[in-house]
């Protein structure tokens, strides 16, 4: 067959090749003495490269092919096979899983070259390649699998991994507890898919259960079936990609290292759902509720998270939310059919966002890991690459034309309009003001003014070269990425959009060009207020306000934790002691104790006829004997 | 009618014996009732044409058995403080029988109604020790040859139990 | 009639459980378990008179055997009895009291 | 393969077990001959495994009459349903002679009658045979948690004991009368189970005969709310016997009721399925929550063991082959996650003297070849995709959806409820800082490393390639679950009454 290749199957494989490698040269190490750190950093680069390479082969082998029949697949083994569920270990690569391919491996190797940098003369060095180039290994199955159960496994790996990360410095409880949180919220999300596929499977699976067959045989769908499985994988997307209600876990997952940040906590696992949504764009095309559930959560995500980024002092903070309210564009687009405009905001995010969590780690390094904008402030002429990098990056984010996000965005804004979603619509203008808003505090806050710090000032330094020139990179790709996809009205052909039909179910209004350019003034208009605010409060340098009122409330996230601590959390741990403590004891023992309570109280009873004297038991033994004879008397005649 | 006048006296006898047996305080009382209860069962043996019985009751019985016993009990050295105060012996012996009474009667009425017979003496070598030996080592051989092992046994364990304990202490 | 020597047989029976079951002294206990086989004795030799087998004296003599043995282990018994508490009374040793 | 291979396997280590209890050998000597046993049996059994063809027919079948008059036969036979209960059984003993060296010789004595016995009761294809093995592998169990265990023996003891010789008692009346029933209706004496397989029992009296047999089970799985045995028997008991209780005597439980209940009381079974398979679910939910509040991280595996039991038991009840097969994976898979991680346990409060989760932490830094491994059976046995855990837990949610959507639902949180206790224990003993007591953890030494790091493959290979697994219980599963659905309308009560009518025909 045509379509069939042998090689997919090893772009993850190289990650987690180099995943066992590191692994194990780093348990050598701790007790057998220490590996040099450009051994672990050249083995771990590996991989990622490898598989980048293998990435663009795809990518011009799919572009060979006629747009209509687009794919390659390879199925390695038979992974398991019960009744009328055959999963095979197989993997796809089409035109949306290439695209994310592409920019995965990319980001990823750009990552790994700088942490190279970042996390120079750790401890664990070897154990954080390791991670890594698994978390990498997992994405990958993630998107090239072929179906559902395969994506699942990379789905779970890849949680797996962002624990393990988020967790890394594990002697701090707060950071192991931030992991858990990840784990635990991403396995509720999970649960949603999990049963998904089970629906899935009983509803249409019988007829192979990868994305090509169940495309095929999506018509036998009923409706009602299909909006459950829908509802269902769109909880576990909520977990992935950390939309309302399980978004809690991406901000405190910023305890990780920061390059642990932008590869998985902003440019790619976090996008899983997204993608995830894409995939199936098959089922929620026929499902037009389900995609309304998910455009207005993907929408009120991004504007509570909007809302809260406003108010943090924390860097990476601001930008975790930040990435929160994107992903909710994300969303918002996927949610109303436009799923090429969602997936190209997964596309130009992962440039934008990586950028600048890396170029906000580069100022963490310079700082010696001081995160609080509040004691930053006049950076500007000390890190001249991190700023020009950052700025860029940032104009990005706050969707300033011509920069990637501003496309991207737009498109996303433009879909919710023309498809008559016009509360979306009003909604995203606003975030998109507050986003630049944020942004732009900041920008302001970190590289402009007066420096807050006098110490920390001083001996800040631009980070090496192995650091700054992903960021570069990234920085170019930012700047350029949204042309990949230009509208029509700027003289573009939607180019990422059309490679990504063949894949999707994509809906494209047919709307005049005025109800275009409104989106388009509207979200310029944004853009200046949001801006014009930030450089009005903080672009002369400001003191940290106090915290009152909404913005108190804003700073304390709403109390959303909380609310889940004591509404979840502590529910939970109550019911788990009332279990072991009364109910265990009390209930469920309740036949052990009582038989063995009847016995001792029958044994007690029965201890008085045990006097001791042989005599007495001769006589107990007469009285039986008589009691016989009399009884036998009777029935002798 | 003279074996019935001598059953009448044996058994009268015997059975006085028994109850000196259970009445006398001091044991070798008892001892001695428990011989004339013996002895007396000798004769009726006898007059049941046990031949060999007969000789063997005597012999082993009344003789040996009892002359043991008699020789434990002097060899103890009991005296009559040592005795157990039983008092109330009495009280049991006279609450035992009341009990015991339905046994008794249910054993009476099983026994009455089964066919009588006279219990002339029979003849010839009937319980004469070529006959009894006959059976026993034809018919009884095996049953005969582990008593001879539980008699060892018990000599065994007798030597055993009542020898001087020098393992232990 | 041999009905007789039955009755005489219970009779010796019941006055040796008599003798078990009410009396303390160890020796006197013992006497009467020998009544108690005596008696049986005697229901064996009667039954065997009865059905002029002979079959009845042969168990006889392994009851006797029997006895004999007994005697000598209850005697040796006794004797260690004696030897510990120097008493005679069955209700010293009431380990089993519960 | 030579015949009589399941006679060998059954009696090498009784034999081994009692010669042992008789001859004056030092401990030394007997663990070495306790491990030489058990590697042979090992070798069996993998030869067997490989062996084995994979079709839905019994195996390495032995016959032979024994109590002629009632029936009952030495029948022993392996089929995909028994395949991988026994392959646990013969592969993981090997461990724990390698890993507890400080035991005495009637304890390693009573491993090897242990594992001859639960051989003998996974084997046997005649009831009263295997009623007899199941008793016998209860009795060691009852002396090394009785002589051997923790402080708290003595009440463990007590509770497991009730409890198992009820359940045991109730089968056996049971099983009389599912004997004289066969008799009944065919005329002659008969406990094979394929021949009882087609008795058609109805009426009261076989609910009864159902109910019993299920409980003498769902003591030994346990199912909820029978279940309150095991956390005190676990955890008092020697750490070896706990994994032998969890990772093997618990799986009988659930293999009986594939084997011997289900073909015998078909209408009874899909009348209480839904009962029996909330059973499942609720305990399994019941456990997980009360593993929270644990301190002792022995007794909270204890309770995990307990949650996941409840699953793999829930399998059973779903009556379709991919929750069928699902369960039977999750013997295997289970008994490597949870399994090892009681030995792991016991390697941990061998070396610290504690199992108290508040006077560990730490350790992933003083011994990460223990954390790696713990940390991969921990994933494992929250059914981490990639690992065994994940292939079992998905089939059986898959079929449990099937079977009752409500039902699925809850079997579902099985994924979440597993990751808050694990992660938290985790957290606490592995991470964080170290203190006195864990300063001084030494790693595994080599020998263990060899020893655990075959059963660390196994988790990850069954995770990435299950299918020479799948493919050898799959067929018999699908033949069970066809002999189970191909029966006329069970599931109308009302159909039983003309069912009883056929019956007094022919008589």
């Amino acid at each position: 067959m045509e379509h069939t290749v042998s090689y997919l199957g090893l772009i993850p494989l190289f990650p987690l090749m180099g995943a066992l490698v590191l692994g194990v040269m780093h348990i050598y190490s701790c007790s057998r003495g220490k590996i040099p750190e450009k051994l672990y950093a050249g083995i771990a680069c590996v991989g990622p490269v490898i598989s980048f390479i293998y990435a663009l082969i795809v990518f011009f082998q799919l572009k060979g092919m006629p747009p209509e029949s687009r794919f390659l697949v390879h199925d390695a083994f038979t992974w398991f096979s019960v009744g009328d569920l055959h999963i095979t270990m197989g993997f796809l690569a089409d035109p949306l899983s290439s695209l994310m391919l592409l920019f995965v491996t990319f980001i990823g190797s750009l990552i790994h070259i700088y942490s190279i940098g970042y996390m120079a003369k750790d401890e664990n060095f070897g154990k954080f390649f390791s991670y890594m180039n698994l978390f990498l290994g997992s994405m990958l199955i993630l998107v090239l699998g072929s179906g559902p159960v395969v994506m699942f496994v990379g789905w779970e790996g890849v949680g797996l991994c962002s624990y393990l990360l988020i967790s890394y410095y594990s002697e701090d409880t707060d950071n192991v507890l931030a992991g858990n949180k990840a784990f635990i919220v991403n396995r509720i999300g999970d649960l949603g898919f999990l049963l998904g596929m089970a629906f899935l499977f009983w509803a249409i699976g019988a007829g192979g259960f990868d994305y090509l067959s169940l495309r095929e045989n999506s018509h036998l769908l009923t409706p009602g079936i299909g909006l459950v499985v829908c509802l269902l994988l769109f909880v576990g997307a909520c977990g992935k990609s950390a939309q309302i209600p399980l978004f809690v876990w991406l901000p405190d997952a910023m305890a990780g290292p920061t390059p642990v940040s932008a590869l998985i906590h902003a440019a790619t696992m976090v996008t899983a759902g997204v993608y995830m949504v894409a995939r199936f764009s098959f089922i929620y095309a026929h499902v037009p509720i389900a995609g309304t559930v998910v455009a207005w959560t993907g929408i009120l995500t991004a504007l509570l998270a909007a809302i809260f980024g406003m108010f943090q002092r924390d860097i990476k903070k601001i930008l975790a939310y930040s990435t929160v309210s994107q992903l909710g564009y994300m969303f918002a687009g996927v949610g109303v059919a436009a799923y090429s405009a969602g997936i190209f905001h997964v596309f130009t995010h992962a440039f934008f966002k990586a950028l600048l969590f890396l170029g906000a780690g580069a100022v963490i390094y310079a700082l010696h890991h001081e995160q609080d904008i509040w004691k930053m402030g006049g950076l500007k002429d000390k890190m001249p690459k991190t700023y020009w990098t950052m700025l860029i990056g940032a104009l990005a984010l706050a969707g300033c034309p011509p920069f990637a996000g501003f496309f991207s965005k737009d498109e996303i804004l433009f879909s919710a309009l023309a498809t008559g979603h016009t509360g979306i619509w009003v909604i995203g203008v606003t975030v998109a003001g507050i986003t630049a808003y944020y942004t732009f505090r900041m920008i302001f806050l970190v590289f402009h003014g007066t420096p807050r710090d006098k110490e920390a000032f001083d001996h800040a330094e631009e980070a090496p070269g192995v650091m700054t020139i992903p960021l570069i990179v990234l920085a170019v790709g930012a700047l350029f990425a949204g042309f990949l996809n230009l509208p029509s009205i700027f003289g573009g052909n939607l180019n990422v959009s059309h490679w990504l039909a063949p894949s999707l179910v994509d809906h494209h209004p047919h709307v005049g060009i005025s109800v275009e350019l409104l989106a388009i003034a509207t979200s310029v208009i944004a853009f200046a207020i949001g801006i014009t605010i930030a450089y009005r409060k903080f672009g002369m340098g400001a003191e940290e306000p106090e915290y009152t009122g909404f913005a108190k409330f804003g700073y304390n996230k709403f109390y959303i934790d909380e609310l889940y601590n004591t509404v979840l959390i502590k529910p939970y741990k109550a019911i788990g002691s009332v279990i072991w403590k009364s109910l265990e004891p009390n209930v469920t023992d309740l036949p052990v104790k009582l038989s063995s309570w009847l016995y001792q109280k029958a044994g007690a009873a029965f201890k008085v006829f045990q006097v001791g004297y042989v005599r007495i038991y001769a006589i107990y033994m007469v009285i039986g004997l008589s009691i016989m004879s009399l009884l036998l008397s009777q029935s002798l005649n | 009618m003279f074996a019935e006048w001598l059953f009448t006296g044996f058994s009268i006898l015997s059975v006085l014996g028994a109850i000196g047996l259970v009445i006398f305080r001091h044991p070798m009382n008892g001892a001695m009732s428990l011989v004339i209860t013996m002895i007396s069962l000798a004769g009726l043996y006898a007059l049941l044409s046990a031949k060999l019985i007969f000789a063997i009751q005597l012999i082993v019985y009344a003789g040996a058995i009892m002359s043991l016993m008699v020789f434990i009990i002097m060899f103890l050295n009991v005296q009559t403080e040592d005795l157990p105060e039983e008092k109330n012996r009495f009280l049991y012996l006279f609450g035992g029988a009341v009990v015991l009474a339905p046994v008794f009667f249910f054993l009476k009425k099983v026994v009455t109604s089964l066919p009588g017979s006279e219990a002339t003496i029979v003849g010839g070598g009937f319980g004469g020790v070529k006959e009894v030996g006959l059976v026993l080592f034809r018919d009884w051989l095996l049953p005969f040859e582990i008593v001879s092992i539980l008699l060892l046994v018990a000599l065994v364990g007798a030597v055993l139990l009542a020898g001087k304990r020098r393992m232990s202490q | 009639m041999i009905q007789d020597y039955l009755i005489l047989s219970v009779i010796l029976f019941c006055i040796g459980i008599l003798g078990v079951v009410s009396r303390r002294n160890v020796l006197i206990v013992f006497m009467s378990i020998e009544l108690m086989l005596n008696a049986a004795n005697l229901a064996f030799i009667a039954f065997s008179r009865f059905h002029v087998s002979m079959d009845g004296h042969v168990l006889a003599m392994m009851v006797m055997a029997v006895a004999a043995a007994e005697a000598a282990l209850a005697l040796a018994v006794v004797i260690l009895l004696h030897r510990h508490k120097g008493k005679l009374d069955t209700n010293v040793f009431s380990l089993l009291k519960g | 393969m030579f015949e009589n291979v399941l006679s060998v396997m059954i009696f090498l280590p009784i034999l081994a077990g009692l010669v042992m209890f008789l001859s004056p050998v030092n401990k030394g000597v007997a663990r070495l001959a306790g491990f030489i046993v058990a590697t042979i049996i090992l070798i069996l059994g993998v030869e067997l495994f490989i062996g084995f063809s994979g079709t839905a027919a019994m195996e390495y079948v032995e016959n032979r009459t024994w109590i002629e008059s009632l029936g009952i036969n030495y029948s022993l036979g392996i089929d995909g349903i028994s395949l991988l209960v026994l392959f646990t059984c013969a592969v993981l003993f090997p461990i724990i002679f390698v890993v507890f060296s400080t035991r005495t010789k009637g304890f390693y004595a009573n491993l090897l009658i242990t594992q001859g016995a639960m051989i003998g009761a996974i084997c046997a294809t005649d009831m009263v045979l295997f009623y007899i093995f199941w008793e016998i592998m209860l009795l060691p169990i009852f002396f090394m948690i009785g002589l051997y265990g923790g402080p708290k023996r003595l009440p463990a003891t007590l509770k497991i004991t009730i409890y198992t010789i009820a359940g045991s008692l109730l089968m056996l009346a049971a099983l009389i009368y599912v004997g004289v029933s066969y008799h009944t209706q065919f005329g002659e004496w008969s406990f094979n189970i394929v021949q009882l397989s087609r008795l058609d029992l109805s009426g009261g009296y076989a609910v009864l005969a159902f109910v019993m047999f299920m409980l003498a089970f769902a003591i030994k799985i346990p199912l909820f709310p029978f279940h309150t045995w095991l956390p005190d028997a676990y955890t008092e008991a020697p750490t070896s016997t706990t994994f032998v209780l969890s990772a093997i005597m618990a799986k009988i439980g659930v293999y009986a009721v594939v084997r011997f209940v289900v073909p015998v009381f078909e209408i009874e079974f899909a009348r209480f399925a839904l009962l029996l398979a909330l059973s499942g679910v609720v305990g399994m939910m019941y456990c997980g929550l009360a593993a929270i509040a644990q301190k002792d991280i022995k007794r909270l595996l204890a309770f995990s063991s307990a949650s996941h039991m409840g699953i793999i038991a829930l399998g059973v009840f779903c009556m379709n082959v991919q929750a069928l097969t699902g369960s039977l994976f999750q013997i295997v898979a289970h008994a490597t996650s949870t399994g090892v991680l009681f030995l792991f346990v016991g390697l941990l409060e061998e070396r610290m003297e504690t199992r108290n989760i508040g006077d560990l932490g730490g350790i992933a830094y003083r011994a990460p070849i223990f954390a790696t491994f713990f940390g991969i059976a921990m994933l494992a046995s929250v059914g981490l995709p990639g690992t065994s855990g994940f292939i079992g837990e998905f089939l059986i949610i898959l079929g449990a959806v099937k079977f009752n959507v409500f039902i699925g639902f809850l079997a579902g949180t099985t994924i979440i409820i597993g990751v808050c206790y694990m992660l938290w224990m985790f957290q606490r003993v592995f991470f964080e800082k170290t203190n006195e007591r864990t300063e001084k953890f030494k790693d595994l030494s080599l020998v263990e490393t060899l020893t655990f790091l075959p059963v660390i493959l196994l988790i990850i290979f069954m995770g990435i390639y299950p299918q020479p697994f799948i493919e050898k219980i799959e067929p018999a599963a699908q033949q069970h679950v066809a002999n189970f659905s191909s029966m006329p309308e069970t599931h109308v009560v009302d159909t039983i009454v003309p069912t009883a009518g056929l019956k007094h025909q022919k008589n």
